[in-house]
């Protein structure tokens, strides 16, 4: 069992509506030290057994459907896991 | 973990964490069982015992309500209850309120809200057209409670619009009291075929009982003993009844269920939703209304989670799930049917002929109980009321006097009051235009939907001024039905038929048990006047927080059948030129007012008697006069007095007026029930004036100056429309900032 | 003219688009399931506002690897007319019919109002029976309508005139108020607000009524050449 | 500048229904390898100053903000960053 942890965030050139209005709810809090907040989408990926393609598979994965290149980037990393 | 044994149950009195008093315990073991109960037994017991299942402290009391009428085709009891509309079709609709869950999880606990209520209409076959909601939170000037209502309302938006069925109208309104205890109570209405009426029976020895829809999982149990459980700080903390909901799921789901109903209805015998208390009270109440046994196979229902113990399984409150009782030669049609729809759908028992609920996991019985003892034989509590002790202070019978220096001051000072002001920045966010029947959308007195292919429309509105019920239950419970009614009157549609939600505080408290029956007697009482029946409803009760109830919050929902679609009316005036009359004479009605809020930061004082006779007349002739073609705009006047009322009116289409009263200033802003402002076209004036001789008072015209004029019996006031617009529309966006 | 409405799990303005075509210009329509994988004998493709696969992930995104996405992209390379709506945009985006991409709303809100809308190019098919620059009535409901696109991509949009309609003011944060864009050529339309809930005054406008129209004459006029 | 990534995911025993719904399009698009997707949430958040608070700070806007305690668990990390 492998476990992929993949990241997908707004380009830094898109206005990030949601992470806007955490941060004012942030600064309504008295956290006026808070500078920037960018919200994302988090993704845990258990594949099973290894195929030697399942990098490739997740790039394809993040690539056609879990990111839309127009406007999103991602990062994804690998967490080899005994157990599920 | 091992589950306790029943002799652990009984000898540490572990059903008391469960909400099982003693004696219901020994009812349970020496009455229905002669034995004691195991754990999932108890469990089970606890569940459908408890208040919002058994309705056992507020029974005695909602038996006051009228439920029967000539267009009555199912009332309480079912799912949702349903009215004849003529042309061989029916309004099926329902409320229900989510009040706890919303507290703790505001987004999802409104979104499962709305997901329950709709499946209560489409579990009776029929097709959603529209919802409707009732928020009541505390003071938008909290930083908490604007949390809650834009969580709440995102919740309520978020699930309407992704299953795609127009959010129509509501009500919202603002009191320091439900601060931490927010009243979220939702509403749905939908179209059915008279023909394809279901109701949630389980009938016929050997007939199958098939799960579809989601998984169970370990979410949400003992959902429906924490709807009946009172807050306090503590038990914030721990709150665990919390489920997410799947609108996506949720809509599969309907479209499945309302084609099986509507092309295969014989496949099936019943068809029930799963809401509170899950998988047991679900199959325990078809089996009940058929007078059945049930066998039940745990090992068959579609698990999300290992492990799960029978207690678990059957007291899930996952969302998103139904329950059918069909015919076992129609087996694999429709798990093939469901299969195609992208659902699951698995055979998990069947009919028996014994009366007995029986449950099986890996081969072992482990509930073998009287379906009878489970469902009906729940106990039934006649609490002794008593008059709350404000109510009993010295001078409540007197009025309280409006302070009025300034007419136009105070007239802009209250349409910026957040109970005043429009709702728009919320109902903005609902997507109340899809299946483009809306014909009215929210913004006018009552919200009309047509139905499509006819020349007929509902109306419908929810309503329940909780202030007025607070300083005078009976009145207060009268005036809600009253307003709901003028709601649908002002729209041109005749009232049909009422769901409710009743919100009130710990019944086991006197003074709550008071409150709750008296305002229940007064909303029975114009019910039987306007013989209107109250068709379907729900109980919240053991809203408090710290010990502290909120207000008695009765709300109703009520739909009109409007005959034709040219007797569609709304608030705003038409044309320059039109006259403006008040019909019903106006009283000293500030206790409870708007006004007395603002200027006092309070509401107390009991209310006037009403004129029932008198207000259902003038009821009756308002509708005649919209049927005859007599009238342009109809507004009732409600919160904030004839000033609001004029204001609104002029807001819809920007037209200004000129307006003279004997009214004084004071008396501008009374609350009194029962009138209309309209306004008639100037060549039918006479008409108009024919069919009202006495209750009404002309009070000027319709202007396409963009002012609004008005000249009371020792003031008057020049008010620029956009002014007094803005303050209305820009008060509660400016308070959310 | 035979039109088809693509019907995704979760879609849920079908039935108004499937009204739109039966009672509003009176043409033959059917509702075609996502699992079909043809869409032969169709003169057009609709494809329908709602939330499909619950929008989950990112609206639009599950739906554009369905099994009907190639004889989407099929119909749109024979030049006939794709025309989606609110979800139908998304989809459309992102399957590359159509630049850019629609993201959250810059006030974060879900919007459900009746706006004016500027017909930007009236020569295409979609919009022809309407003036030049006419503003109609038409209602918006959204939570993902905030059109973005780089720069060069809004230029190309305003060199090849593909822009075919915009918002009058500010309603979601989309770059230049575009609501609705065409490709290059012009038989593709994506657009968020609603045409098909703006067919008779009775609910508030009828000012998607030409949209329709326009779809049906250019056609006819194909025949009949 | 400190920048913390945090993750939010709901509660094991709570139902995913975003992450089901993309699964099954991994599924459809024939990786079938794939035993399970969750999805999240993720932030990035830039504080400014070195506080003593800071991780503290941190804690409060997750547990009063960023998750609900019922349903959610979070969990977070520091990173140093010279630059935003
Ligand atoms: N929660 C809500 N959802 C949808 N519409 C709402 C909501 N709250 C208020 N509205 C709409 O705002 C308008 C004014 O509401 P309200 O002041 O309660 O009217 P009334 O006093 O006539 O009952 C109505 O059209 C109502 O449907
Ligand atoms: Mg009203």
């Amino acid at each position: 069992m492998t476990l992929v942890k993949v990241y997908v965030t707004y380009k830094k050139s898109i206005l990030d509506p949601q992470g806007e209005a955490v941060k004012k709810a942030v600064h309504g809090m008295g956290f006026n030290d808070v500078e920037d907040i960018r919200m994302g989408k988090y993704f845990e990926i258990s594949v099973d057994g290894d195929s030697p393609t399942v990098k490739e598979d997740i790039e394809t994965i993040c690539d056609q459907l879990l990111a839309n290149p127009n406007m999103e980037t991602y990062r994804y990393e690998f967490v080899e896991s005994e157990e599920v | 973990m091992t589950e306790p044994t029943a002799t652990m149950i009984n000898e540490q009195k572990l059903y008391k964490a469960w909400g099982l008093s003693e004696a219901e315990f020994k009812i349970i073991c020496d009455k229905i069982l002669h034995r004691l109960p195991n754990y999932t037994e108890a469990g089970l017991f606890s569940v459908m015992w408890s208040e919002h299942c058994s309705y056992k402290n507020s029974k005695n009391v909602l038996r006051k309500f009228p439920n029967k009428g000539k267009r009555v085709l199912a009332g309480p009891g079912e799912d949702a209850g349903i009215i004849d509309i003529d042309d061989n079709q029916a309004v099926v609709f329902k409320a229900e309120s989510h009040n706890h869950p919303s507290a703790v999880e505001p987004y999802q606990g409104a979104a499962t809200g709305v997901g329950g209520i709709i499946r209560d209409i489409f579990s009776m076959g029929a097709t959603p057209i529209a919802m409707l909601n009732s928020l009541k939170f505390g003071n938008l000037t909290d930083e908490h409670t604007k949390y809650l209502a834009n969580e709440i309302v995102a919740g309520i938006g978020g699930y309407g619009n992704c299953i795609g069925i127009p959010t129509v109208g509501g009500e919202i309104s603002f009191q320091e009291r439900y601060k931490n205890n927010p009243v979220v109570n939702a509403m749905c209405v939908g179209l059915i075929n008279n023909s394809d009426i279901k109701y949630g029976k389980a009938k016929g020895e050997n007939n199958l009982i098939i799960y579809v829809g989601a998984k169970t999982g370990r979410d949400g149990i003992h959902g429906a003993t924490f709807a009946s459980d009172e807050f306090t700080d503590d038990n914030k903390s721990q709150r665990s009844a919390v489920q997410v909901g799947d609108p996506f799921m949720e809509k599969l789901l309907m479209d499945a269920c309302i084609e099986l109903v509507q092309e295969h209805s014989d496949w099936i015998m019943g068809i029930q939703d799963m809401g509170a208390a899950g998988l047991v009270s679900s199959t325990a109440e078809m089996a009940s209304k058929a007078e059945s046994g049930l066998v039940l196979e745990l090992d068959q229902v579609p698990q999300r989670e290992t492990n799960m113990t029978p207690y678990e399984i059957m007291l899930s409150e996952s969302q998103e799930r139904m329950v059918l009782c069909a015919k076992p030669q129609y087996r694999d049609e429709i798990i093939k049917f469901f299969n195609d729809a992208g659902l699951d759908a698995v055979v998990i028992g069947k009919v028996t002929a014994d009366k007995q609920y029986k449950i099986y996991q890996h081969g072992e019985l482990v509930t073998d109980i009287p379906v009878a003892g489970l469902v009906d034989d729940s106990p039934e509590y006649v609490h002794e009321g008593q008059t709350p002790k404000r109510l009993l202070s010295e001078n409540y019978q007197e009025q309280y006097v409006p302070q009025v220096s300034s007419l136009s001051k105070t007239w802009l000072e209250l349409l910026k009051q957040p109970n005043i002001a429009s709702k728009e920045y919320f109902y903005q966010t609902y997507d109340s235009q899809i299946k483009a029947n809306t014909v009215v959308k929210p913004g006018s007195d009552a919200t009309v939907v047509r139905v499509r292919g006819t020349r007929k429309a509902l109306a419908m509105t929810n309503d329940g001024n909780s202030k007025l019920v607070y300083v005078d239950p009976y009145v207060g419970g009268q005036i809600a039905i009253i307003e709901a009614s003028a709601n649908l009157i002002a729209s041109g549609s005749e009232p049909v038929g009422i769901t409710d939600c009743l919100n009130y505080g710990n019944p086991e408290k006197p003074e709550v048990f008071w409150e709750f029956n008296r305002s229940v007697e007064g909303m029975a009482s114009v019910c039987e006047t306007l013989e209107l029946p109250v068709i379907s409803g729900n109980v919240s009760l053991y809203n408090e927080f710290n010990d502290e109830a909120i207000y008695p919050s009765p709300m109703i929902g009520m739909v009109g059948l409007t005959k034709d679609l040219d007797d569609v009316t709304t608030q705003g005036f038409k044309n320059d030129g039109d006259a403006i009359y008040l019909v019903g004479t106006t009283k000293n009605d500030y206790n409870g007012s708007e006004i007395q809020l603002m200027q006092t930061g309070d509401v107390k004082g009991s209310l006037n008697e009403i004129d029932l006779a008198q207000i259902k007349a003038n009821q009756k002739q308002i509708l005649q006069a919209i049927q005859a073609g007599l009238i342009a705009s109809c507004h009732d006047v409600s919160e904030g007095g004839l000033a609001v009322a004029l204001a609104e009116a002029a807001f819809e289409n920007q037209l200004g007026f000129e307006v003279k009263t004997s009214l004084t200033s004071e008396e501008i802003f009374s609350e009194t029930t029962g009138r209309f402002l309209v306004s008639v076209k100037a060549d039918q004036k006479a008409a108009f004036e024919k069919l009202f001789n006495d209750d009404i008072e002309f009070l000027g015209t319709v202007s396409n100056e963009q002012t609004l004029r008005l000249t009371t019996s020792n003031s008057d006031a020049n008010v620029d429309l956009n002014e007094a617009l803005k303050n209305w529309k820009e008060a509660i966006p400016c308070l959310m900032k | 003219m035979k039109f088809a409405v693509v019907v995704f799990p979760g879609s849920n303005c079908d039935k108004d688009l499937f009204f739109a075509i039966k009672d509003g210009i009176k043409e033959e329509v059917e509702l075609v399931n996502f699992q079909e994988t043809s869409l032969d004998g169709f003169d057009a493709v609709l494809i329908p506002g709602g939330f499909s696969y619950g929008d989950y992930l990112r609206s639009g995104a599950i739906a554009g690897h369905a099994p009907i996405i190639p004889a989407i992209k099929q119909m749109a390379a024979e030049g006939k007319p794709v025309l989606g709506i609110c979800n139908g945009f998304q989809i459309l985006t992102e399957i590359g019919l159509l630049p850019g991409a629609l993201i959250k709303n810059n006030h974060n809100r879900f919007i459900c109002e009746t706006v004016p809308l500027q017909v930007m190019n009236n020569q295409t098919q979609f919009t022809s029976e309407y003036e030049a620059d006419q503003v109609i009535d038409i209602p918006v409901a959204h939570g993902e309508g905030n059109y973005y696109c780089d720069e060069a991509t809004l230029k190309e949009l305003k060199d090849n005139d593909q822009i075919a309609f915009k918002y009058q003011a500010d309603i979601n944060g989309s770059v230049d108020y575009i609501a609705g864009i065409t490709n290059k050529e012009k038989n593709v339309l994506g657009m968020m607000p609603h045409p098909e809930r703006a067919l008779e005054k009775l609910v508030g406008s009828d000012d998607g009524l030409k949209m329709f129209q326009s779809i049906l004459k250019n056609h006819m006029d194909r025949v009949n050449q």
